[in-house]
């Protein structure tokens, strides 16, 4: 299955994500059994992955890119976002939204991860001073919940 | 990708209709759009997100924002959204709790006037 | 500028070209000043080229990827089809195609070159036996002829 | 990617309307689908490529493959399309003097019947 994947490397920048969650769609349209529904899902969590990735270059001011592969197989669709910002402790946030907290409507932001974990099968994130790595499944029809 | 913004008014209402993708490229756009209004004193808007095709977590940033400055104004800012796919960020967010959001743009304004 | 680029790795099967052209079309929509004919002549040459790309890679059975690189700057868009198959003489090729000359027609085949030529401002083709390079550039309205 | 194919009867003719993007991957069903109207007895062929929205030289090749193969069996094979991007593939190959190319399925149908 290794000559499945698709390798995209863009610059982080902001006009990058829309062509991030592009090939999310391609890849949808041509390999997998998901639901439109569930692709959608898949390309808003590649989308606040991609712009944590790129948030986290600006903090650096690092010309690093942002890399992302795209694999189908048996199991679902998966993506992988990648970055070299300067890295974060994903334990460190609350692994689901307090969605009946009023105390959350005070932020316009911390809303991404919450949307990935909430919206996504499997959800990795691997974090160091070298980088992040964010690894979303989303698993075929006869295999998810 | 294109974000297309159009302003109207409808009664009491400045009426922001949003097409295209919001994400963290065309969101300082659309932010900027809201600004514009509550410069020009609108204080009572609806955001109409019918002809929207993508949005993420930045959008929903600029519509907690502008709600929250609208309300230091003692304004409001209400939605416009049918689509699921749409709808399913709010929910998920608890942002449905925030945000009155109506079925068009008609019952939006009716809402505001009763 | 070297941080335009945009990197796109696909395995090389017949259902990733649609994508190596996608991405012709997210960059024209991003970065660039041309006029949409001429990012519609792009996307014919780099399918064009992918399609060779992929068509030397059956013939070696190789799994190997087919690596495109675009990249945007002040001369116009500009992308690079690389291939690890086992190359080709493009000389041996007629530069142009004998438009006028009844015999082509009897070829199925044997168009894409003559087509990316005729389409897109600038074009080199590097090939040897580790592989082949075509670099295509669609310069900027202004520079256009 | 999309291909689609219809197949319809306009006189002589059997009409096959295709929709979407005719390259090397999507070529195999197109082949396959004129080979099947070859098959079916159906020798005087409209292609129509009016709801194409992208065609490179493997669809060509599919095309001047048709033609040759209608030929040997005393028919034809005509196209229809307006669209300049389309059209403009057929004139830089030369390809425009192999094939009658027609503005609609109704001019194509009326020049067979002439
Ligand atoms: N790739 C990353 N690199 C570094 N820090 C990150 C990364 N992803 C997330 N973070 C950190 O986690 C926080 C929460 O992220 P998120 O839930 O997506 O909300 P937001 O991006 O709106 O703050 C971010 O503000 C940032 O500090
Ligand atoms: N990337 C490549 N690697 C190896 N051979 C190639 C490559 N590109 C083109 N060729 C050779 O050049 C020939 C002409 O290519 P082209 O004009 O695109 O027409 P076609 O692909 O239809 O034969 C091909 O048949 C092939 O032999």
């Amino acid at each position: 299955m290794i000559d499945e994947v698709v390798k995209l490397e863009i610059p982080a920048r902001a006009e990058f994500v829309a062509l991030a969650r592009l090939v999310v769609s391609a890849m949808a349209a041509s390999d997998v059994d998901l639901p439109d529904e569930r692709v959608d899902d898949l390309k808003l969590a590649v989308s606040e992955a991609c712009t944590n990735a790129i948030e986290a270059h600006d903090a650096t001011a690092s010309p690093e890119r942002v890399r992302l592969s795209y694999w189908a197989d048996d199991r679902g669709l998966g993506v992988r976002v990648e970055d070299r910002g300067p890295g974060f402790d994903p334990a460190a946030l609350p692994d689901h939204p307090p969605v009946t907290d009023p105390a959350r409507l005070k932020f316009e932001r911390g809303l991404g991860i919450p949307l990935i974990r909430a919206l996504v099968d499997e959800v990795e994130i691997s974090s160091s001073g070298q980088g992040t790595a964010v690894r979303l499944l989303m698993r075929n029809a006869v295999a998810s919940d | 990708m294109d974000l297309g913004l159009d302003v109207s008014e409808r009664g009491k209402y400045a009426v922001l209709s949003v097409r295209g993708e919001v994400d963290v490229y065309t969101a300082p756009r659309f932010r900027e759009g809201l600004i514009e209004l509550v410069t020009e004193g609108k204080h009572q808007i609806i955001v109409d997100l019918e002809g929207v095709d993508f949005l993420d977590s930045t959008g929903l940033g600029v519509l907690v924002g502008g709600l929250k400055r609208l309300r230091s104004h003692d304004g409001d800012l209400v939605l416009v959204c049918t689509q699921n796919r749409i709808l399913k960020v709010f929910e998920i967010t608890g942002l449905t709790k925030v945000f009155s959001i109506f079925d068009s743009v008609d019952a939006a304004a009716a809402a505001g006037e009763s």
